[in-house]
């Protein structure tokens, strides 16, 4: 049980990384780490590693994707202002 | 002490005075010979004896500046000086000269003190046909330079000595003695040094009678060029000399002494006569060429 | 779990693969965060022993022979400081990304070659 | 002693509060970063002292509880004495970046934060916790870079995240490994069950570590980064990297050397070493100072990382406390002097390394910028040049001969660019823009303070204390201090104080000693009257001619081959500087150092391979060793490029001919002599048996008279005087090069006599010609002409020097011909004796073409008013001419003493009677020849003066030339180009074969370092990659 | 495409060297002697049941603090980099109202959830980061909500310098009253199982909880921009 659900969450990580890397959209790549952090936090679960399941999920997959998406958006405005 | 000082210099006067006489009588032979030889009939034999003598009485009003005045001093200096430290005959002690003052490398090296001085003077006279002549002999004088240097270094290693006396006297005791015969390459590098040496045709460009009138000398007059015409008397008989102890065996007396320097003078001339003149860098080139081979092998032939 | 371990593997070399070939600096960075999953995945990994729990005492466990229960605590401990600065360092790289493009109007890694050599 | 905990709680605190504080703190702000900056500078020096003194190392537990189950601190003497000059460091660097720091509260804070995480990697004995420590140094770092904010900053900042990122991959993946393998991250523990990191596991982790600390290191080839860095970031922020960041990390790696496997160890030394060659070789291509400066830093480092590879882990314990010395040296040398480097570059607003000529306008910071320059470069006395000295030792006692070939290969290229770098900032034009603050100013003055006091201590540690080394600097840095002082009085100074010197030297100096005794001082000091000629206050030059004089003396009074090399090198390096104030352009100086520090370098490798084998520097047992031919290759080699030897001549004409002219007879008078006693002392000191009969002393002989025969050849188609003069000294030099190879009782004296013969001739040819070119202004022989009337007393000094020189009876020179000429015969060289006759002779027109170009012939119009030289000139001349005249008249005052001091090293073949010389061939009377030669050269005077009435100058065109009455003399003058036959005959001999062969080696240097340096593309994704292949390669090169 | 193919086999070494490493490892089967300790004394030395609070807080307490700098140090990078910003940016759209309401309502359920997390790490997973974290999403919300709002700079900071200073400070009481610096035990380890018990740890964990969800709160709200 805990290898199927090992093997499909690993698939999907790896498609999630391909997609991370190779999305046109900035922001479907930035969600998809977010995604591929996700996913680990629920191996590391399956690890049992709780506390760092939960900072994963919390940073990793959470504020990373924030940042991440703030900083984009940053970008984003300052390309517009400058188009504008 | 003081005895012994005067009588050197006493003996040291009469054997000076011997060469003079007899260089200039062999000057004026050899320009008869030449003469004769290129079908003409020549100035008569006592003919440097009335240019020295007329030179010498003429008095000279003018000079170019000090340099130009002692050049001929220098040059007539070094002649003798090279006469002089060479033994002339050998167990004469008149004609030991001053030989017991340095040995072979001094005369050597004495060869050049007049050589200096008569380009300095030349070089003050402000004629830039001395310049180029003197440019062309001193050129020419380090070419010659290596086979003889080399001929005496194979001279050194086969008599283990440097001293004239005592090469010479190691060639006592029969012709087949003479370094001409025991060391002939060294020999024949050295004679064919010796034509530089004496300027003759073909390695004559340093005078090079047709565009720069007569060499270094070209401004000096008068007197002064009586003391060159002295000196080229006894300067050449030095160098015969010189040949003659180191490659003939030297001389016992006078006489043979005469006839020894005679025939290597005409050796010399005769070889002139035939060869047209060379340029600077040609006898240069010539020089370093199969005269210095022939050193070399001189003196490795001595060393083995 | 060895395939855990390969799937940390990939995602290393996934990441250095965004990070190496994409010019955009965003997908680079991506690419780092990729890496840092990948890296806690090995560590955590290290630290799992197959069958066991993790290492929170709850009531009526039996203290004594714990160590016969648990994973290794040490490389979640090492992960939770790793994650941090894997947040730290991310941060600063995106900052930097925004002030960069601020500058040059680009987020093409290739146009900033002003040094070199 | 306060523990070094507190540094974690007062530094982390101090920065917490700042960071909300700010706005209440105001002023107090500053007052507090200092404070707590003092406070870290200050904590580990009670415990350096206590260790010092014996104390033991302490530990730091944390969380209560005993390693490994926590993390634990140590503060060892490593510890202590890094954190010392780093948080000193530290102090400094915030000083000169407070202007920045103005204004924001974040720069200062994460500034103590850096400095905190800098400790904290030095203390930290846990991997993990230097793992965070390690990302403290770097967040803290990619903020700080930004410090100025341009784009450069930004992209350059980015390429580091970018490569510090991958290496943190790197060292968890390393990290984690080792901790599953061992079941401990604490280093000592896991160095102590070192047995269980094996197999391809235990290696994979130990390589993926070492590439993190490698890259962190900044090694070849994944440093490209690291020069962005350096060139981008402000310049107080580069030099807390280059001196701060740097030294901790390498503190990292030096703490994880034991966990290292033989292989690995080699290849960090092989990295290490190779970064600091390849960076060096690269830095020839660069333009521009900070990036420059940048490829230096990553060498030094390249280069304590090499050494502390090769050499911690071949030494028995007893041997290291002299490993650290190396080391710590090593890193504060680089620290100091790099840190002061990047604070003078942010003084200056160019970039290029020409931009920096504006410090000219600022004398002291010039001075700096040379001290700091010579520091790096590892010259005395500066703590690099200790370092230097023992790197070559220990490694030659390790048996590492390669890896030294290579050291000194890129400690000569550091020089090259490096001295490349002060030349063009001298010569190039003065340029503006400078900003000079006394807070950027007070750390570079303290830093280089520091380093002389670190240099003394150093002295004292390694080599004993010795005052007579320092004296000569003592002296020359007190004369320079008196700067207001005239030239004129100075000069008299100097001339005392080398004598006083001499008074106090002589007694303690015996035989051979004594002789150049004399040659170096009264004869320099009879040289420096001509330098009361010169008008001004000529700011350094007495200061280092005393340095060179007296460094001299020191040559004499060395016991060991760490005195001679000291003592040598202090007088390179004041040479330079002297030529480098004479000439117009700094190639010809640098060429000079070059060559000057390839034979230093040569000599030290001698040294050190001597040492290596007896295992003492004490230079009287320099032969008692079976591998003497690489000892007496290696020095002849060393001192033959300070003689100017065929083949390493190039540097040789430029040095005395574009050097002031009033030092070119020291440098080629005297100062060519000191090759000359090294040459003589190794052959007296590798011992008879093989010095004596070694084959070797053949090839000496062969390149010593070479050098006399193509000196000669070049020197007569010189059209300028000085470099015809110039030629004329490499010639004689080779002579005396000759004489010496011959080991023999006859050819030392003739050397010895050859030695003093061509200063005294050679001193007036310069002399003369300093004289003629100050009233001429031109250098160029057939400029001149027809002088002997304008000066007549030059003239006279001129011919007398001549005839000495070309060896014409009956003055001096005849003597060296005539002993050279017997020794060589004796020793039956017969084609040598040939080919040195021949050199002379070719000697012999060079002389007339320099008193004839220069004295007769055509006066030109536009010299017709000048003067007879100045006095200052002619009497040191006249004052030579009377000692020539002496020793030719009476040749055995000075053969004499000569053949009796060498009748101490080999029976005597020389004998005397009354005046005669006797040698084993011939016979030769001095001072009858010159008599004689009087007496016949008055005799034919006097008559013709008697034959002269109203003696008449005539006119200057009073010629016929060419059926007409010159009227100018330009077209009359034959001056130019005065031997072309010669040069149609045996030109081809001067085809600068040698000056092509080097020009082609500098060319090939440069391509490849422009090849190689391509690397850098400046794409931080290359860098990357630069960082994957390195872990590759060096995988592939562990063999796992 | 040279250069893609260098990379393709670079990347391969690289990962047949990770292959390597991995099928070198030899799996265990029980821990080591330092795990075994942390396990086996820690409940009973530092009083935590959470064995990785325990390690974190306690043992390598160190590295936690080097952990927090780290954190600040980001902070300060992102407020030092973005203080020179250029001009000011276009104003982004108002979000809904339905964000908004839900966000003010949401805010302190997230500050009080974090607080839970951070005060139980030593009874249940999770900590100071991860309640900083969730307290700080709680801002995030505010940030996402009204875009226009703009929080009090100086009192986050103010919260975020005395929570370190407080942090160290019990870091400091650890080295004084206890044995050594860190130290969580300067306080009775009380009853296990409990809130206040496990010596300093939810103190020291409340102290973290509070400087990292500041911290967060101050990165984010730097990089909002306006």
């Amino acid at each position: 049980m805990i290898m199927v659900s090992f093997y499909i969450l690993g698939i999907i990580i790896l498609l999630a990384a391909i997609l991370a890397i190779y999305a046109r959209n900035i922001v479907t790549a930035i969600i998809s780490t977010g995604v591929i952090s996700l996913l680990v936090s629920i191996l590391f679960l399956l690890l049992a590693a709780p506390d760092v399941a939960m900072t994963e999920a919390a940073i990793g997959s959470g504020l990373t994707t924030m940042v991440f998406l703030y900083a984009y958006n940053r970008i984003r405005r300052i390309r517009e202002r400058n188009d504008g | 002490m003081l005895q012994e000082t005067v009588t050197i210099i006493a003996y040291a006067f009469i054997s000076l005075l011997v060469i003079t006489i007899y260089g200039l009588t062999l000057n004026g032979l050899v320009m008869k010979i030449v003469a004769r030889v290129h079908g003409r009939f020549g100035p008569p034999l006592w003919q440097p004896f009335i240019d020295i003598i007329k030179n010498n009485a003429k008095r000279t009003m003018i000079y170019h500046g000090t340099m130009f005045f002692l050049g001929p001093v220098f040059r007539i200096a070094g002649g003798i000086g090279t006469y002089l430290f060479i033994p002339a005959i050998h167990g004469s002690e008149v004609f030991a000269n001053f030989s017991f003052s340095g040995d072979l490398l001094l005369v050597m090296y004495f060869f050049f003190f007049g050589q200096l001085g008569m380009a300095l003077g030349a070089g003050e006279s402000g004629h830039p046909y001395s310049a180029i002549a003197v440019s062309r002999g001193l050129a020419q004088m380090t070419a010659f330079e290596v086979p003889f240097a080399l001929s005496v270094i194979s001279l050194a290693i086969q008599y283990q000595t440097l001293s004239i006396t005592g090469i010479v006297s190691a060639q006592q005791g029969g012709i087949l003695h003479w370094t001409v015969f025991t060391n002939p390459l060294a020999t024949v590098a050295a004679l064919i040094a010796l034509l530089g040496m004496n300027m003759h045709s073909p390695f004559d460009i340093v005078l090079a009678p047709q565009e720069i009138p007569i060499g270094p000398p070209t401004e000096f007059h008068s007197a002064y060029l009586g003391l060159l015409q002295t000196n080229r008397a006894i300067f050449n008989l030095a160098k015969l000399v010189l040949f003659m102890n180191l490659y003939f065996g030297g001389a016992t007396n006078i006489l043979i002494l005469i006839i020894k320097t005679f025939s290597i003078y005409m050796l010399s001339v005769i070889v002139g006569v035939s060869f047209p003149r060379f340029r600077t860098e040609q006898s240069i080139r010539f020089f370093l060429g199969i005269p210095t081979i022939l050193g070399i092998l001189a003196v490795i032939f001595q060393k083995l | 779990m060895r395939e855990m371990a390969f799937l940390g593997f990939a995602l290393v070399l996934l990441g250095f693969w965004a990070m190496l070939t994409r010019k955009n600096i965003l997908r680079i960075i991506i690419g780092f965060t990729i890496i840092d999953s990948g890296i806690h995945l090995i560590i955590v990994n290290l630290g799992y022993l197959p069958g066991r729990t993790a290492p929170i005492l709850e009531k009526g466990m039996r203290v004594g022979d714990l160590s016969k229960h648990f994973v290794d605590p040490i490389p979640s401990a090492l992960v939770l400081t790793a994650i941090v600065i894997g947040l730290a360092v991310t941060a600063l790289m995106l900052v930097y990304a925004v002030r960069i493009y601020e500058r040059k109007r680009t987020l093409n890694i290739d146009k900033y070659r002003e040094l070199k050599w | 002693m306060v523990e070094p905990i507190y540094l974690f709680i007062i530094l982390p605190v101090a920065a917490f509060l700042m960071g909300s504080l700010h706005q209440h703190l105001n002023r107090w702000q500053v007052f507090i970063f200092f404070t707590v900056l003092l406070f870290s500078f200050y904590l580990p020096i009670p415990w350096l002292i206590h260790l010092l003194k014996g104390g033991s190392t302490a530990q730091v537990f944390t969380a209560g509880f005993l390693p490994p189950i926590s993390i634990n601190l140590q503060i060892g003497i490593e510890e202590a004495f890094l954190m010392t000059i780093i948080n000193l460091l530290g102090i400094m660097g915030a000083f000169y970046l407070l202007h920045h720091f103005r204004g924001t509260v974040y720069g200062p804070i994460l500034y103590l934060v850096f400095i905190m995480g800098l400790n904290g990697i030095i203390m930290t004995r846990d991997l993990f916790n230097l793992f965070v420590f390690m990302e403290i140094t770097s967040i803290s770092l990619y903020s700080l870079i930004t410090l100025s904010g341009s784009s450069e900053n930004l992209t350059a900042g980015f390429k580091y995240i970018i490569a510090s990122g991958i290496a943190s991959i790197l060292f968890l993946i390393g990290t984690i490994y080792l901790y599953y393998l061992t079941g401990t991250l604490n280093i000592d523990v896991m160095i102590a069950s070192g047995y269980k990191i094996v197999g391809p596991a235990g290696s994979i982790a130990l390589i993926m570590l070492l590439s993190a600390i490698i890259v962190e290191l900044k090694q070849f080839p994944v440093n490209g980064w690291a020069l962005d860095i350096y060139t981008a970031s402000d310049p107080g922020i580069a030099a807390i990297i280059a001196g701060g960041s740097s030294s901790a990390m390498f503190f990292a790696a030096y703490k994880l050397l034991p966990l290292w496997s033989p292989s690995l160890s080699s290849i960090i030394a092989g990295i290490g070493i190779m970064t600091y060659v390849l960076m060096n070789l690269m830095g020839l291509k660069q333009v521009k100072a900070n990036r420059l400066l940048g490829y230096s830093s990553i060498a030094q480092i390249g280069l304590l990382v090499g050494l502390s590879a090769l050499l911690l882990h071949s030494t028995p314990v007893t041997g290291l406390t002299t490993i650290w010395i190396i080391l710590g040296g090593l890193l504060i040398n680089h620290l100091l002097a790099k840190a002061g480097l990047f604070w003078i570059s942010g003084l200056i607003k160019g970039e290029s390394l020409s931009s920096w000529s504006v410090l000219r306008k600022y004398p002291s910071l010039l001075f700096i910028f040379a001290c700091l320059l010579m520091a790096l470069a590892g010259l005395p006395p500066f703590p690099g040049f200790w370092v230097k000295w023992n790197i070559a030792m220990q490694l030659a006692q390790h048996k590492q001969f390669l890896w030294l070939g290579f050291i000194m290969l890129g400690t000569l290229l550091e020089a090259v660019y490096f001295f490349r770098w002060f030349g063009l900032i001298m010569k190039s034009e003065l340029t503006t823009g400078i900003r000079v603050r006394i807070s950027s100013l007070l750390p570079i003055f303290t830093g280089t303070f520091l380093m002389f006091f670190i240099s003394l201590t150093m002295m004292n540690l390694l080599s004993g204390f010795n005052f007579n080394m320092l004296l000569p600097i003592l002296i020359a840095t007190l004369i320079f201090a008196l700067k207001l002082i005239p030239g004129k009085l100075k000069a008299l100074m100097t001339i005392f104080i080398i004598m006083f010197y001499f008074y106090f030297l002589l007694p303690e100096l015996s035989g051979l000693y004594r002789l150049f005794a004399i040659i170096f001082f009264p004869l320099s000091a009879l040289f420096m009257i001509a330098a009361m000629n010169k008008p001004g206050y000529r700011n350094g030059y007495f200061e280092l001619l005393i340095l060179i004089v007296l460094s001299l003396g020191n040559l004499l009074t060395s016991h060991t081959s760490l005195q001679f090399f000291y003592s040598w090198e202090v007088i390179t390096v004041a040479t330079y500087l002297i030529i480098l104030r004479g000439v117009k352009r700094f190639d010809t100086a640098l060429l000079y150092l070059v060559f000057s520090l390839a034979g230093a370098l040569m000599i030290l490798a001698g040294f050190s391979y001597s040492y290596a084998v007896t295992g003492s520097t004490f230079l009287g047992i320099l032969g008692s060793s079976n591998s003497q031919i690489t000892i007496y290759i290696l020095l002849v080699g060393g001192f033959l490029i300070k003689t100017g030897a065929v083949g390493v001549h190039i540097w040789l004409p430029g040095a005395y001919a574009e050097t002031e002219d009033d030092f070119s007879p020291i440098i080629s008078a005297i100062l060519s002599k000191t090759g000359i006693l090294g040459l003589l002392l190794v052959l007296l000191l590798m011992g008879k048996s093989f010095a004596a009969n070694t084959e070797l002393n053949t090839i000496l002989g062969w390149i010593g008279v070479l050098t006399a025969f193509l000196g000669a050849l070049f020197a007569i188609f010189q059209e300028d005087l000085k470099y015809m003069l110039a030629y004329s000294s490499m010639g004689q030099v080779g002579y005396i090069v000759l004489a010496l190879a011959l080991y023999s009782h006859l050819g030392w004296t003739a050397a010895l006599y050859l030695a003093f013969n061509h200063i005294f001739f050679k001193g007036i040819l310069f002399l003369a010609a300093a004289g003629i070119i100050q009233r001429l202004g031109t250098r160029k022989m057939y400029e001149m002409g027809g002088l002997i009337n304008r000066m007549p007393l030059s003239f006279l000094a001129v011919l007398i020097s001549i005839i000495a020189l070309s060896g014409v009876p009956p003055l001096s020179g005849f003597g060296s011909k005539w002993l050279l000429y017997n020794a060589l015969l004796e020793k039956e060289w017969y084609l040598q004796a040939a080919l040195a006759f021949f050199a002379s002779t070719v000697a012999f027109l060079y002389c007339f073409r320099l008193i004839h170009s220069i004295f007769l012939g055509q006066e030109k119009t536009r010299f017709r008013q000048v003067k007879e030289a100045s006095l200052w000139f002619l009497i040191p001349q006249y004052v030579l001419i009377a000692l020539i005249m002496l020793i030719s008249l009476f040749p055995n005052i000075i053969i004499e003493p000569i053949a009796q001091v060498m009748a101490d090293f080999i029976p005597a073949t020389l004998s005397w009677e009354g005046n005669t010389l006797m040698s084993s061939l011939g016979y030769w009377n001095g001072n009858v020849i010159m008599i004689i030669t009087m007496g016949v050269f008055m005799i034919p005077l006097i008559g013709l003066l008697l034959r002269v009435r109203s003696m008449q100058k005539v006119k200057q065109f009073n010629i016929v030339y060419a059926a007409e009455r010159p009227d100018k003399p330009e077209t009359t003058h034959v001056a130019h180009n005065f031997f072309p036959h010669y040069q149609k005959a045996l030109g081809f001999l001067v085809t600068p074969l040698v000056s092509k062969f080097w020009a082609a080696v500098s060319e090939w240097c440069h391509t490849i370092a422009g090849v190689l340096r391509n690397i850098y593309t400046g794409n931080g994704q290359t860098y990357a990659l630069h960082i994957v292949f390195m872990v590759v390669l060096i995988y592939i090169l562990a063999g796992v | 495409m040279a250069k893609y193919f260098v990379i393709i086999i670079l990347l391969i070494l690289l990962f047949l060297i990770f292959w390597n490493l991995q099928k070198n490892t030899a799996p265990r089967n029980r821990l080591d002697l330092l795990s075994s300790r942390y396990i086996d004394q820690g409940p009973r030395e530092v009083g935590s049941a959470n064995l990785v609070t325990a390690v974190v807080v306690a043992y390598r307490g160190f590295d936690t603090l080097g952990e927090v700098i780290v954190l600040f140090l980001a902070a300060t990078g992102v407020g030092f980099l973005m203080q020179k910003r250029q001009k000011a940016y276009p104003k982004s759209n108002p979000a809904s109202e339905i964000l908004r309401t839900g966000s003010d309502v949401l805010l302190p359920v997230i500050i009080l959830t974090g607080t839970y997390i951070f005060l139980h790490g030593h009874l249940t997973p999770g900590g100071g980061f991860q309640g900083g974290v969730v307290i700080a999403s709680g801002f995030l919300l505010q940030f996402l909500a009204r875009p226009e709002s703009r929080i009090k700079v100086r009192k986050l900071h103010f919260i975020e310098s005395i929570s370190g200073f407080f942090y160290v400070l019990s870091g400091l009481a650890g080295l004084i009253l206890a044995g050594g610096f860190l130290d969580s035990r300067f306080l009775p380890l009380g009853k296990w199982g409990e809130l206040i018990s496990a010596g300093a740890i939810p103190l020291i964990y409340s102290f973290i909880g509070l400087k990292v969800g500041s911290e967060l709160v101050g990165i984010l709200n730097n990089l909002k921009g306006d």
